[in-house]
Parts: C-alpha cells; structure tokens; sequence
C-alpha cells in the first residue's frame, strides 16, 4: 500500500476546526492580555514572556494534539503552549504568582511549567536545551513502542544553539517520531536576525540539509499553520521520521515582560504595523466571516472571560507554598 | 579636581569597559545584549556608539563558539570581554573555559597566553529560580589556570574589571544582579586593583567575617549591629575567589580567633570550606569557637517569592550565629517590611 | 555453588550492566564507543550482541545532545546509562547537567524523575596529558540534585553501578582507567549497594585515612606499611562523594584522633576540604594534629612521561606525612622501579 | 574591477609543484611510518594519531600557506598540519617522546602541538573545540588589519559536534578569513559515518546551506587538493568571506597507535584495498612519470631518510624536562 501524504493547501476545512482554531487563539490572546494587565499589580513575581502575537502557532494542538500520547515541551515563551495543549489555566495562573497551587508548585515560575496529565511535559528556560530532552521523549517511545510523538518548541534564537543541530542529525538517525516547531519571530530579545544569521537565510531550508523533512508555514494564516501540523502528524506517523516546521510570527509585547516596548524603537514600525494589521484574530473573522459571526465570537469572548476570573480569583486566593530544602524536595 | 566621583556599579563597569577600550585598540567587548537598547544593565551603554560595531557586538545564542572565538582572538593578543548575562548560561561553554582557556598557558609551555575576561552576573530574586541565580564560583576556582573576581562594591568593580582585561590570564569576573544599582565612592581614571588582594572593610578584634560580592552588603549590617552590642567584628571582602588571599583571613583570626564565613554558592564544596579547611590545617588549635559557615543550602534556588524569603542568608543568619557564638542576646531593630525579592524599592521586575 | 566470582572491575561493570539491561527492558545504554571493537575497555562486551542496537548503541559525537536524549528518556521512565570514555569529554554537557538534570526533580515539584547514570573515566599515565585525566568529582558534587560515585573495587563497581541506574536521581559514575584491570571477588547476582554508605576497608586506632577511587589503593599500601610500623590506620573509602557519609568519618575520627584525606583530584576546592571544613565545624577541638590533604596539585596534568613522576601523590606521600605525624621514622621497602605511568606491567599504550 | 575566481581543473600545474607536493607527502609519510615503527620500543608514552593515507590534505601547507600570516589550527590527528606547515620535525619527536626540547616543552605531547614560528598555532585533543579557536584567530586578524588567513583542520567526527555549527553561523555573520578543511576519513575511531550521521549525507552540501561557501575536493588525487586549496586561498583573500573545503580520504593505521587494525574487521576489506590501491603516492607517480622519475624519488627518500634518522636520533638523546607546578608556570 502507498501511504500520499498530500500538502494540499486547497484542503476543505470544516466550520468546526476553523472554530476551534479561532477559539484557542481568542483564548490565549485574552488571557495573556490578562497577565499583562494584572501583571503590574507587581504580584506575578516572576519573568514573563508572552505570547501575544504568536497563538496560531499554538493554537493548532488543541485540535491535534489534544491526546496525551502527544507529548509537548517548550522553552521559556510557553504559556501558549501550555494553554494550547490542555493545560491548565488556574494551574498556570498560580505558577506565576507562585502559589502552591501552580502546575509546578510555585517552584518553576512562568518558565519552568509541568502538567503530565495532558501530555504538557515540560518547559524549560535555557534557550534550546530543552530540544534535546523532547528527543529523549521521542526515543522512549520508540522504545517502549508507544504510540503518538514529541513535539517542541523553540524560537529563532534556538537555532543558533549547538545543540540544536546535534539533536536533529540524531533524529534522523534514530527516525524519532518528533515534530521540531521553530517559532521564528526574527527578534531574540532586541537582537534582530539579521545581527545572529547569515542574511537571507532560510532556516527551513538549512535545516532541510542536515537531512530532515523540513516545512514552512506562513505564520500570518492560522488556518495554514494548522493544515502543516496536520502534514507533520501524519508524516511523522505514517513515516516514523522526524519533521521540522518553520512557522514566521511576531511578538506584539515586549520581549520578557508585561508591556510594549516600541518607544526603545528596536523594531521598525512598518514591521510591527504590517503584523498587526495582519493580525491572525482579524484575518480568520474576515477570511471565514460565515463561520466566525459577531454573535459567536461573543459567546466565545464571555466563555473566556468566566474562566479566566474564575482562574485568577482562585489562584489569587490560593496558598503560597511554604518552603522546604529538605533531602527529600531535592532527591527522589 | 576630585580624585573621585559618586556612581553606581553597573556605572563603574561601564566606565571601566570605556577606559579599557580607548585603552587598548585591539581589545573586543561582546557578549548577548551588549548592544540592545537595555545594555546590559547598562554596563555596556554607548561603547558601540563609540567604539564601532566591529568592536563592541552583540552575538548569536551560540556561549559555548563565542568563548572559543574569545579564545583565538585572545591567543593573538586581541583582549576580550564577554558578557553572559547569567552566570547559568556559560554552562554551555565550560569545555571552552576548561579545556582550553584554563590550559593553554601551561600545556603549551608558556608560549601562548589567553587574556580573556568572562563577565558573568548572577541573578537573584523576582522568581529568577533555579537556572538564572546560580552562583558557582566554586566551579570555576577549582580549575587551575583560572582568575575568579567577585566585586562587592562600585570601586572594586572598576579596577578589578580593568585588573581582569589586562591580566594575561583568562578571569571569570563575577557580577551580581543586586549590586548593579549600588552606588559607590569611585576613584577616577584608569586605575587598576591587584587581583589577590582582600581588602579589610571595617577593623575589629572579636570576630572576622569573611565575604564577597552581594554577601558582603549583608556582613556590613550586621557588622553595625554587632558594633552596637560591644561585638567588633573585622570584616574581609575577599574580591578575588582565585587567588586567595588567604594570609589576610589568617592574620585577622590569629587575633579574633573566631571566623564566619559567607558564601553565595550551595554549601556542599563551596569556598568557605576552603578556607575553613585551610585554617584547620594550618593552625587548627587556633580558634576559640568552632568556625560557621553560611551559605546557600543545597538545594536548587525556587522561583516562588514565598519560597526564596528565607531562603538566601542574611545579616539575620550572622546575628543568630553570634548570639550563639557569644553567649548572648544580640538586640537590633528588623527592617521596615521591605520585600524580599527585590534589592531596592525603586525595583520592579520582571528582570 | 559459591556466591562469589573473582573478575576484573571491568568485567563487574560489564556484569552490572549485563544484569540492568536484562531486569529492566526499558534501559538503555549508550556512548561513544560502546559497540566497537574494544566496548570501553570491555565494559560494554556484548551488550549490543546480546540486547539489541535499539537499546545498546553508539552515538555521534553530540555529548551536550546526548546527555538532553538521556534526560528526556529518564523522564519517561526508560532509565538511560551513557558513556563518557574521558570524564573531560563531559564538559560539553553541563548545561544538560547542571541546568537540566539535576533540578528537574525539585523545580517540577516532584512530578518527575532524572533516573540517567552518567559514566565518566578517568585517564591516567602513558601521556594522557591535561584534557584526558581530569577527575573533577567536585565540580559535580557541587550541584544540588546530582549524585557523584567513586567504586574503588570491582565489587563496589558492580553493586554501585545496579544502584546507581536503578536510583531514580541522575547519577555520576566516576570509573578510573587505572581500575579497569584490577580483579576482586565480586557477589554474584543482581546486588545493589546504597549509595551513602562509606566503608571501612581497614580498621586501625592511630589514625584514619579517607579515600576513593584509585587512590584507595594507595591507602591500602600505606596501611600495610603503617601497620608493620605499629601504626594502626582506620581505612575509609568514601564510595560515594555525593551524599558524603561524614558519620563514618566522624565516628572514625573521635577514636583515632587523626585525619588524612586523599583525593584525586586538584587541591583548591577539592571534597577533602568539604572534609576538614565539616571536622572543623563540628568537633573543632577533637583532633590531635592537623588534619592532613593529600591531593592533586592545582596545577594541570601535564603529558610527558617524567613530568607525570612524582606529580600524583602515592602512598610515599601518606608515609611521608605520617612520619610528621607521629614523629617517626617508618621504614619501608621502596618499590622495585616500575615505570610510574602504567597500572601494571602488562600494560602498554596508547590508550 | 570584477575579480573572477574560476575553479577549473584544468589549470596547469607547474612540475614543481608536483614535485613539492609529492615531496611533501613522501615525506609525512615517512616520517609517520617511523613514528609507528620506533613507538613500539614503548619510549613514545602518549597517544599517537597517525596521519598516514590522509597526508595529501597536509601537503598544500607547504607549497600555498608556507608564510605566517597563515595560521594553522587542528585536533588530535595533526602531525601532518604540523609538518606540512613546517613545524620543526625535531621538535616534534621530542614532544612525542615527552622531552623538554619538543615544540611544546614535553607538556602538551602529540595532541598539543604548537609552533608560533611558522604559523602553527595549535592543535587540541577534544574533538572540535579548536573550530571557534580558529575563527577567533580570524576575527583578531581582521581587528588587526593583519593579512592573511586561519586555516582548521577537523574529522568527519568533529561535524557532529554543536561547536561546529555555531562557528560556521559567526565565521559567515563576520565574513571571517578562515578556510574550515574537514578531512573526512568516513570513520570517528571504530564509528562508520553511517551510525553517526544521515546515510548519503554530503557534509559540504549541508553545510553550503548554512550559507557559507563550500567546496569539496576528490582525496584521491593530491593535485585536485591543491587545486582545492588553491581556490579557497583565493576566495577567501579576495573576497574577504570564509570557505569550507570537503576532502575525502583513508586512513591506513588504527585510530589511536602504531599499529594496523584490520584484524578488527570494523572496516571492509574491499574499502582498505581500494583506498590502499588508490595511495595518493602512487597516484602521483603514475600520473607525473615524466616528472616524478625513479632518481627524483630515490634523492627524496635519501634526503627525508636522513631529516629523520638526524631528528630521531637527537630528541632521543634530549633530556627530560623538570617537572614545576609552581604558580608562574600555571598563570601568566
Ligand atoms: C543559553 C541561554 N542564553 C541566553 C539566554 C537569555 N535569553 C532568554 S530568552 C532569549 C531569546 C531567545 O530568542 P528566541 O529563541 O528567538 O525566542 P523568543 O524569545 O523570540 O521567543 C535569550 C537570549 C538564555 N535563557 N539561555
Ligand atoms: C568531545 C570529545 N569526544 C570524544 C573524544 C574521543 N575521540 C578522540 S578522537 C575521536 C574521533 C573523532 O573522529 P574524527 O573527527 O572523524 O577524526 P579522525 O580521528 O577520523 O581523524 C574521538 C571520538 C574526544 N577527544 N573529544
Ligand atoms: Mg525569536
Ligand atoms: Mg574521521
């Protein structure tokens, strides 16, 4: 039997997925807003990066990669991947305010984010070595003969690790089942790409080299996103080979905080207008305006907001952990 | 005119940056963020401006090529400066610093030298958590061939910075996140600071503590607290980790014949225990009271701010120990509830 | 059937492993090397033969990737043991070490295990020179979270490897290639050892000596001499450095009153002052004499054959100090002149 | 002014050049064969790696990099560097032999080489980190207005290292003067490229689309690695940017020793045959009888016979250096 894994861009969409998709972003969107405006109450005492600007790429594992045999990690930028994958919200909100109740116990912060349950692995925040880690994940599947696969995620920035490239040559030695996701927003920190890569590089195409399947998606269309994470699942299932994906963003706020910071003018205007102008809320209401009604997106803007000050309240009124350093905290 | 000026920590080191560059014309200065609008905490502002982009640059997440890169430009007399942001990050460089900037001079019998400083800042409070606060100077002053610097005020941090970029030797200059902002008395011009040299902060003859970097601001506390309850406490500010100057430790005891040592890093294998163990060695019938050492606990730094009050040692930790020390209650007046998570009001996170 | 077979440290590491990999089929072991035709020193003989390349394999080299794979499996409960045939090769993963690893446990609150062991060999004689015999046992005991094992005998090698990889923390297995080739009477089986648990290899009332690794076998000949000399020594070999069984020693010391550390590796912030420190902290008046250190210089390990003579301390260093110690001289009979880069006679280079 | 720098194989080459090519290989290969013979009297006590069959990448040194304003660094296998770039064959011998008169005073031995002379910088025995060693070289000459190049010389083993993409990725974002030359034996130690890296993978392809200027060169004929060579001398004066150069090539001896290891059979018999047929001396004589004529060959034996027996003989007769740990020899 031949398997054709097509990459039809043409491909039917449902109301549903479109839906969905729509949802997941609105969602993310509104509660990263959320702790940016809360976050000047100074009770979130931790680093933040948010991803405002960047749901769509997030936003399709609500609708793949729900399962837990579907296993996420991240880098420090990953609340939207936490949300994306089922995490959860009151779980998250805690672990920034440092609470007892946060998925880590008040011991990670916004950049150390744990929930197995849903298959969230994961996040770590040292640029790009957590990649190596969701290999491993990869692996034990294998091993273990499980079904589903890895997926990471890291930023542009990563790319310029080492590591990154020692882990994907052996992936395709070891044919892991891992999608590799590259948030590529150009910017590390205030640092452009321009100042950290070769100009006019194509990381897709470098990385297709080393010898991996390698995909872009344009990042300004969710629903593209969505149909290349669809390719890369089943890619990497029928194929049992890893899958790189390249997916072009931007990140409205500032790089680790609560605010813009376009007055520090690191950012030419014409680049963060065209981003927001194109902004992927506004481009699925327009492009799918029959399915995405007023009414609808009313609804959704009402679900949201009960369950993120249902969240934040309790996290709010939640204990802070006390603090041990006992053998036992610290060996297992 | 003034032989000194009033400026902050991170202004010191900026100007020691300033001098060295106008100083040496081969000398680079780089690192992630040298250039970026927030400079480094402003360690680094302007020198771009001034000093062109070939010289000061920003640089591509890849710790572990630019150290080698510092390395090679370093063996060809081009001094440089790189600048990790936290200490944690040079973690991907070690087997530059190790196996290579640490042996050169030695294993290629003197023939080649490697005059680079490795700036490293370790974070502290604001949920920095377990991998942007570690403080591991321990690591790197237990390999030979390697300097460690830990300035504690605005003064030391200038000359030892321009010390550390002349120094034929590869120095880790280790910074700290909360003394950016301290200002200090700081003397003008191009002036350097021997890196070996302790330095007594206050006299006295009942009790010597030893500190650095950020620890140090906690010695000073409860040094006038001390002071005021009839205790005069010697305090030594190492400044360097590697040399060290242990003669001044010993001259100190040999007349307190009491010692408590400070230590940023996690306790098991810390400095102190070198000193500690130096002084049983060399004269263990000398102290009058068991030596204490305060450090870090040995476990990974939480993000919590419920979980790191209490956590990192403070003047507290040295009264509570003297209490014990002397036989008696020690009274001060505690601080106003001031957060603990932050070094100064005026301070907001995230970073 | 006797419960005990007489084999190399080589072949108890291979047995251990061997043993692992049948019990749990979710193990995997891998490193550079391991499916060649010499199997780290044969450590690793037949393993891929008899278990598979899934689980048995070699590795590009990609040590900082490699060492972020076995802490993804480790999570996922597919315990890994990987190989570094030099310990300094490890440098080029301490960010997965140190940043990762080690703090996995504590910072996710619980809710995962690092359940990976991390060979390291140490490299001595016939040339290996400053980058291939660095035994930095402190650097990594340092580190909240890690575990650090020193087996000094095949029996030890054996049960502390099956602990090691069946601990559900991310231990460092520190082998010394000088061992490799050493036979002892190893216990059949699948026996585990806990990790914590010094021993005493000699008991004696004038004195105690603390050792691991190879240099226990130092110890053993120093103790030999002392004891024709009517100088009984207490012999304690740490096994593990991380956790350090301090009680052992303690007990140790209160009777004998006396103190020599060895350890291999370089002197300023070494474990044996983690040592001294902890004696001097807690029971400063207890000792007779000085505590004595014996270790590496801070120096590093240059290659040349009479450059190495003299530059590893030995037994005649133990008896040197001991002759300070009690105030006497102990005769011995000096060594018939075996080349001093070479564990026995049989061997010959390069490796 | 358009500079053209074409690559074309047919270029003439000059007698001499052959001859010194030629001459150079004889001789690292003669040189090496002793090194193998005499390390069996066990009085060479470091690890030795052999260059023997992969002597034609050395061997341009001395013909195009000859001047000091070219700098060469490499790893553990780098007697032939040292050679070629006229590294003093005495002090060679006796740094092998751990004497105080070897080129790195008997500290470093045949893994640390050094010889700032002749524009040998220095050779390291962890693989790949004298890669970004090298480009910091480079940097320093372009600080410095200095005129020439850096040149490295790595394994096939060295590509897999993270180190190395990394200092690609700065070499290209500075326009570097470096050549980075991996000499590609196929094997790291016992390790066939096949259990470390993709199957047909060309290295000089994936590394071309890191965006760096790549070239390979048949290792078979030593002429073509001149040529190679000459090319990238070229490109990297004139255009100021960094190249890579692929050369495929054999090694006849075990990794690390004296000896031969076919007993081991990790290697196919029909690869050592072709290799061993193909020997680059061979090659040369066949292809240039008229110019490589038995009495040329016969006079270079001699002359290399004699370079050898003198050398030998005198770092047998050195002394030993003395051994001090003392502060001034660790700190500068
Ligand atoms: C090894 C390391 N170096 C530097 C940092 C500091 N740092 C934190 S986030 C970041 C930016 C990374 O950029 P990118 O990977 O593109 O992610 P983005 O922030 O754009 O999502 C940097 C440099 C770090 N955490 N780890
Ligand atoms: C970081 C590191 N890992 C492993 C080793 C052990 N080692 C020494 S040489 C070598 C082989 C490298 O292969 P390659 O780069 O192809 O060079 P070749 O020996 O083939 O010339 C290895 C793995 C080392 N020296 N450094
Ligand atoms: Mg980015
Ligand atoms: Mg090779």
């Amino acid at each position: 039997m031949v398997i054709i894994i097509g990459l039809s861009l043409k491909m039917k969409i449902s109301a549903k997925i479109v839906s969905q998709i729509y949802y997941q972003i609105l969602r993310i969107r509104e509660i990263e807003s959320r702790i940016s405006k809360e976050y000047t109450e100074w009770k979130m005492r931790c680093p933040v990066h948010l991803s405002i600007g960047q749901e769509s790429v997030a936003a399709p594992l609500s609708v793949l990669f729900k399962n837990k045999k579907y296993e996420v990690l991240s880098g420090h930028r990953a609340h939207a991947h936490y949300l994306g994958k089922g995490g959860n919200l009151f779980k998250l909100i805690s672990e920034i305010m440092g609470k007892s109740t946060g998925c880590s116990g008040g011991r990670g912060g916004s950049m150390h984010l744990i929930d197995k349950d849903v298959g969230f692995l994961l996040s770590t925040a040292i640029v790009a070595n957590s990649i190596p880690v969701a290999a491993g994940v990869a692996l034990s599947k294998k091993i273990k003969k499980e079904k589903g696969l890895a997926l990471v995620f890291f930023g542009d920035g990563a790319i310029e690790e080492g590591v990154f490239y020692e882990t994907i040559n052996f992936s395709i030695i070891k044919n892991l089942p891992i999608i590799f996701i590259c948030e590529n927003n150009k910017y590390s920190v205030y640092s452009n790409l321009d100042v950290r890569q070769p100009k006019n590089r194509k990381i897709h195409k470098m990385v297709e080299k080393i010898g991996i399947k390698s995909v872009f998606s344009n990042g300004l269309n969710a629903i593209e996103i969505y149909q290349k994470f669809l390719y890369a699942k089943n890619y990497v299932e029928r194929k049992n080979k890893p899958i790189f994906l390249e997916i072009n963003t931007y990140r409205y706020l500032e790089h680790c905080g609560p605010f813009d910071d376009d007055n520090l003018k690191y950012r030419p205007k014409k680049e963060i207008d065209f981003w927001k102008k194109n902004d992927p809320l506004t481009f699925l209401e327009k492009k799918y305006d029959k399915i995405l009604n007023k009414k609808k997106i009313n609804n959704y803007k009402n679900k949201i907001s009960n369950e993120i000050n249902l969240s934040f309240n309790k996290a709010k009124r939640s204990k802070y952990p006390k603090s041990s350093i006992k053998d036992k905290e610290i060996y297992a | 005119m003034p032989k000194f000026k009033y400026i902050t920590y991170a202004e010191a080191i900026n100007e020691a940056l300033d001098l060295s560059l106008k100083k040496d014309p081969n000398l680079l200065c780089y690192g992630l963020g040298v250039s970026d609008p927030k400079e480094v905490f402003n360690t680094t502002k302007n020198l771009q401006k001034k000093y062109s982009s070939e010289r000061v640059f920003d640089i591509p997440c890849s710790e572990n090529a630019l150290t080698g890169v510092g390395i090679g430009c370093a063996i060809k007399k081009c001094r440089v400066v790189m600048t990790h942001q936290r200490l944690d990050f040079s973690l991907l460089s070690l087997d530059q610093i190790i196996n290579n900037a640490s042996k050169f001079y030695y294993m290629f019998n003197k023939k080649i030298r490697v005059p680079i400083t490795i700036r490293m800042i370790v974070g502290r409070g604001w949920g920095q958590g377990p991998t942007h606060s570690q403080s591991l100077q321990s690591i790197f002053s237990h390999i030979p061939g390697l300097k460690v610097v830990m300035p504690s005020n605005a003064n030391d941090a200038k000359k030892l910075l321009i010390s550390s970029i002349f120094d034929d030797n590869p120095v880790i200059y280790i910074e700290h996140r909360w003394l950016h902002e301290q200002k200090g008395r700081v003397e003008k011009g191009f002036t350097k600071k021997k890196i070996s040299n302790a330095n007594i902060l206050k006299r006295g003859k009942d009790l010597t503590i030893v500190a650095s970097s950020h620890m140090t601001t906690e010695a000073i506390i409860a040094g006038k607290i001390l002071q005021k309850n009839n205790i005069a406490a010697e305090i030594i500010d190492l400044r360097s980790i590697k040399p060290l100057d242990f003669k001044k430790i010993e001259k100190s005891i040999s007349k307190t014949k009491r010692l408590i040592i400070l230590d940023s890093g996690f306790s098991f294998g810390s400095i102190a225990n070198e000193i500690i163990s130096s002084v049983h060695i060399r004269s263990y019938k000398l102290l009058k009271h068991q030596p204490i050492k305060i450090s870090m606990p040995d476990c990974p730094v939480p993000t919590g701010f419920s979980l790191t009050k209490n956590f990192y040692p403070d003047y507290k930790r040295i009264i509570f120990e003297c209490e014990k020390m002397f036989s008696k209650k020690i009274s001060y007046e505690k601080n106003k509830n001031q957060l603990h998570d932050v070094p100064n009001k005026e301070y907001l996170g995230p970073f």
